[in-house]
């Protein structure tokens, strides 16, 4: 039977979870060239628009429909026929619409976060395209394996919001995209100054805040569970803040806003998979640990080579593998980690990760070669230049 | 006639206004500019990039007087923006053909 | 009894459409001139000010009061007397006061929505009165027929979070006001560049998340039709946003932000009135419609000549609407419109629009001849010049 | 037993109250110069990323531990060690972590109010140990006064959502903070623009919608307390921006922006202790007297000549002194103050007013004269000049 | 050859550019600068602060004509920035040793 | 002494200033500023209405030098701002009275 209270606690996380996109739009939006504000924003907003409408199409049932072999759902659901106002079978004290309202949220923001990797350069037509195959075609089966009755969840993957799903899936791709996509004109060349910090430091204010949706509605219920993943959210967080600051301070001399940021959001995916399964004292170190190892991921890029626009691999790819990893040594409620005695579970969670990174790179690479041999991914050298505000959009963001 | 063209530090700007004011000059054009030379510039760190920033904020002011006023116009220029350290700015004296007030059409001296 | 699942929810609905009306004067002020920004928010802001002061004197009792004659409330709840901690006849599951509240929060967004079409002219001074005036002769009647016991309610139209009460009856004032407020100096000779259009898409966002409130918390409860509102909310937003910029991008070839954007909030706006009656697959459709026919009335506007500042009558009078008709179409759940067999309902969803437009556009011109044959309606040619932060004000908005 | 619908509000009203601290760095960044937005938005992160760590270890046990001698908590709970997903002592209904993590939200914002005061001079060194040092010793011992069991909750003084421990508290602080670190250089010479009051508008908008969380998340639950300090917190907030700008066109003939979104502050500092203890009529008083004295206020910091960057003692010191003794007069709901026949409650609020000014003064001046006394306070002249974020950060804030 | 520095109210930009359109002049360069002069200012209110802002928004253009064109040029900004109230700004006429365009090299009345 | 004033595009400020700073040359001031000429401007799309932009984001350089060094500068210029396509800019020459360092006080040659 519907719990009230389950019930208006998850229809606020959804709505939490809703916002974080646009945070995330303001968090990368503000860390590009001027010219390109409006273009890097909208494609988080784009992901709002695209991955709505191809969920109620198709989307929420190939994830999480009556289950194909472990790999996939049926079609069973598709037009959102019989996901209604009853419980679901995902939990029995929510409308199943409601459940289904609340995984939307999750595919929504997983491929925004990629866009963090080719911002700048792509053109929009090949990022709608890239938006709904990626979807299609990697989230929907990776979502599916962990949480939809999927072979990964059966093997006992501890994922409790999404550090797999969301934050290394999206990290791999945009590893991809970077690769795929080449740099941008002018870098490393020239300064590419951020056009509007307190812009990314107030997206990163509201992808915290929706981030407490993002967890503790993991719960899908409002409880213990669902508290002690609020406080550990917020411990990582706030912890791997400090810890990015602190390296900075280091490595540089400086302590940055934008470090701070950087750090928060590491902190965030890093305790993603681990929110529900761990005490505040290891979250702690969940947190301190995620803003060193994202710091100097970003650092180690510069020698890499590749562009990776907004640093999603450093920040979604790494955080989330050191995420999962993290879930496996030191879950202790509701599962085992290796320092809880249960070193099966490390194994389980590196499967589970590999496997995704394995997957999700390959078939973002598919993706993104399809589409640079059919209509080309990038914005020619022109529109590069004049800024994909004004050659896609036709668009100016700031008259002030 | 003459335009003459200071490049400023920009906190010097209400100190400059002030010593022409008192020369009797309140005609002037200000506008942001930037400026490279001897003083200089700082680091800005963003993620993985730090970049060398060696142009810095400054003022330009322009303003055009008769000939024989120019020199007490640079003195006073000098006397306010002046705080001894590198980078406290140029002074340009340019020739000058003619000036027109827009509001009147006049033009020379009379329309200063 | 109170039930605290169903007050949890309604506290946050609460708070999520107050958020709204920022929202608004976000969305606003970045499409004015940088010289009106300020002038522009203040007037959303004001409205938090004006008509929460109102509603404790004496709104709150004309509009939800006991009944006179299907037209007004009394004044017998006038200073929130014997409105408190219990339950009140508007739901037996919530405190009578937190209903007052969420509907406060309706009555404070309905005139802020209006100040689009008058941007960037009027005096402030006129603007108060304006505002006061017009919340008190034409909101509390309108929100009193249909919400409050009053004969439109008892005709049965279906509105179930606003359609007609707060958006053909603000659109339409809108209109008044933009033929009786006269053109903008220089509109359609000088270009009009949006200051800020960052801030825009943020207000955008902030609008969609706050909706979330104002639909879903329609229902009053945490339950399935909460729970339905909130995912058609969702889908038609998603659909019109990407509705506007295709026709955007066929029309004039560029789908830009601003589009998306507006896109948005006449999906929001669209869905209101249907958000609890009808299933997915129809607020698809409602969506899809809601972007392309206001997109084709803002550029109708260019033709009809009135200077509608942010087009107000395009977004929310002619999405308003289509909404209210399209419930009279599509509704299914806890009503049925024309296509599952009730006729009657199409009839008096026009009956209750077409009422509520003649009575909007009369009262509404009313007012504003009254203001303007008194203190007058717009700033002196200097000061709209100068712009309304300085005039009005005395302010800036940037130092950048 | 936990309760769901209370320990929905409760996760979401936490939620709520951290999106306050960042809502404060808008709010304080826009009022800046535009070489310190960075500097001021990130002293109230860091206050996120401080407390938060602080809490854990021993913050939370010092301020609500097991009771020693009515002045402080023990370490028993250092650690989180027994806070977990069962309900505590502080309320039957919400887990007690969940309880913690609530408190923690006004742990975090309470130093990151008095970073107005020393705003564009302090080091960003000295501003992180003065953060650590006042939330340690003057924080956790008045929190744990009024709130942990401590001698002022026991004599029956009522502070309903932080009227003294965070706002007196913070208030005072900011006093002997504004005194001990000298003006800044300029200050009254030069003109002092605030860089972007959009931001400010933005920043405002975004605590008055957490302070629902603040003040209506005070009844630890979803009930018709919370709704009436819902209702109290909106007319109060409301009422005081308009009393604001009303005193504003009187004395200086103008209506600002920032003086609506500075009395909208107000009006919920004055709000806060009273918020459940008071019906709406009262409220509206409330709120009117706020924005009244506490403008006068700011207007005699002119005559005061101490350089109180932005305005912390005007608005939450008075306003905060305000809300208590009026907590005292007009309380009628779960108390009773002297307008309903209780002289005494005037007095004892007046006692743990005078006792809060007194402790924070004298602690506050400590800290500060030895910080300033080893590592110093200020910014050097040049770091000054040249503005907190490049030189404390390395970081411009706009490149638009 | 010669440089006309044109400061003008903002929004007559427009008017002037077609004005010199009309002459057949197309090349020009404007920037925002600010201008003092007897344009009364405005105040401006933050908080207990009161600023009297004196400096008021300006456009300026520069263009570079031929000697012989100076005095249409000048005539036809004055008709089209004129509006008769204080302001309204000021041209000045600066003599010019040389231009050179940078796409071709090439220099003097060819290249403007 | 002469005043070179060159509108180059915005990004190539870099090589520019590399350049000169190859002829010994660091003192310069810059400013943003738009231009209008050969070059195609774009179009802007809000809502109902659509703009042609035809006004493009310049960079200005100043810079002071030596008479016997005007064409070596020029030529510097020249070589590190173009492109060859249309909109690469102009070098403007100046006539230059006077050059004083505020600083010191010091003015004439020794004070570029
Ligand atoms: N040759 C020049 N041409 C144009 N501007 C110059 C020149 N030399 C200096 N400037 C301007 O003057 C400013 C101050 O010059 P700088 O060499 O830093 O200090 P100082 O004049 O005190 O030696 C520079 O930032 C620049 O804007
Ligand atoms: N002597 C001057 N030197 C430089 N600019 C000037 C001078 N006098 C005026 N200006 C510019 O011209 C503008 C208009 O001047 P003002 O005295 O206000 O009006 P008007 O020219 O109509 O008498 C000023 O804002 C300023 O930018
Ligand atoms: N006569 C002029 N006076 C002032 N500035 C000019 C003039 N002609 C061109 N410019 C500046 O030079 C820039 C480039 O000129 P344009 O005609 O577009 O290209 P090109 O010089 O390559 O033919 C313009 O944007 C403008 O800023």
């Amino acid at each position: 039977m519907i719990n009230s209270g389950d019930t208006a606690w998850m229809l606020v996380a959804t709505a939490l979870v809703m916002v974080m996109t646009p945070g995330l739009g303001l968090f990368y939006g503000g860390m590009v060239r001027s010219k390109n504000v409006l273009g890097t924003m909208m494609q988080s907003f784009m992901c709002l628009g695209i991955v709505s409408v191809m969920w109620v199409v198709y989307g929420y049932s190939l994830a999480f429909g009556p289950d194909i072999g472990g790999f996939i759902g049926s079609l069973a659901w598709a037009g959102f026929n019989g996901v209604g106002m009853d419980p679901g079978p995902y939990s029995a004290k929510i409308p199943h619409i409601l459940f289904s309202s609340f995984q939307l949220m999750f595919a929504i923001i997983t491929p925004a976060l990629i866009t963090g990797a080719f911002a700048e350069r792509m053109k929009f037509s090949a990022f709608i395209l890239f938006t709904l195959l990626w979807s299609t075609m990697v989230y929907l089966p990776v979502c599916h394996w962990v949480w939809g009755g999927g072979w990964l969840g059966k093997l006992g993957a501890l994922d409790f919001a999404g550090g797999t799903v969301i934050h290394i899936n999206s990290g791999v791709a945009a590893l991809a995209a970077a690769l795929f996509m080449g740099k941008r004109k002018g870098y490393r060349q020239e300064p590419f100054y951020p056009n509007n910090l307190t812009m990314t430091m107030l997206g990163a204010a509201l992808l915290w805040f929706g981030w407490f949706g993002f967890n503790a509605g993991s719960a899908l219920a409002a409880n213990g569970v669902a508290s002690l993943a609020f406080f550990t959210t917020q411990i990582a967080t706030a912890t791997a803040a400090m810890s990015w600051i602190l390296f900075e301070k280091i490595v540089r001399g400086r302590p940055t806003s934008l470090g701070f940021a950087s750090g928060a959001v590491a902190g965030l995916v890093a305790i993603t998979p681990a929110a529900g399964f761990v005490t505040p004292l290891p979250a702690v170190v969940i947190g301190f640990v995620a803003g060193m190892i994202c710091y100097f991921a970003i650092l180690a890029k510069g020698k890499l080579g590749y562009d990776d626009s907004l640093d999603v691999v450093g920040v979604h790819g790494v955080g989330g593998l050191w995420g999962a990893l993290a879930t496996g040594l030191f879950a202790s409620i509701g599962g085992a980690g290796l320092f809880y005695g249960n070193p099966r579970q490390l194994m389980v969670q590196l499967v589970a990760s590999l496997t995704t990174i394995a997957f999700s790179f390959i078939m973002t690479s598919i993706i993104l070669v399809a589409l640079k041999k059919t209509i080309g991914l990038r914005a020619d050298e022109e529109e590069e230049m004049q800024g994909l505000d004004l050659s896609m959009h036709g668009e100016t963001g700031y008259y002030l | 006639m003459k335009m003459i063209e200071a490049i400023i530090k920009p906190f010097k700007l209400d100190e400059v206004k002030d010593e022409l004011e008192a020369l009797g000059i309140s005609g002037l054009t200000i506008s942001e500019v930037k400026g490279h030379g001897r003083q200089k510039g700082h680091k800005e760190i963003y993620r993985g990039a730090e970049y060398e920033v060696d142009l810095i904020p400054k003022i330009k002011i322009e303003v055009v007087v008769h000939a024989a006023m120019v020199d007490k116009v640079v003195e006073a220029i000098v006397k306010a923006a002046r705080t001894g350290k590198i980078g406290d700015g140029k002074i340009f004296v340019l020739p000058l053909d003619d000036v027109i007030r827009i509001r009147t059409g006049e033009s020379g001296q009379g329309a200063i």
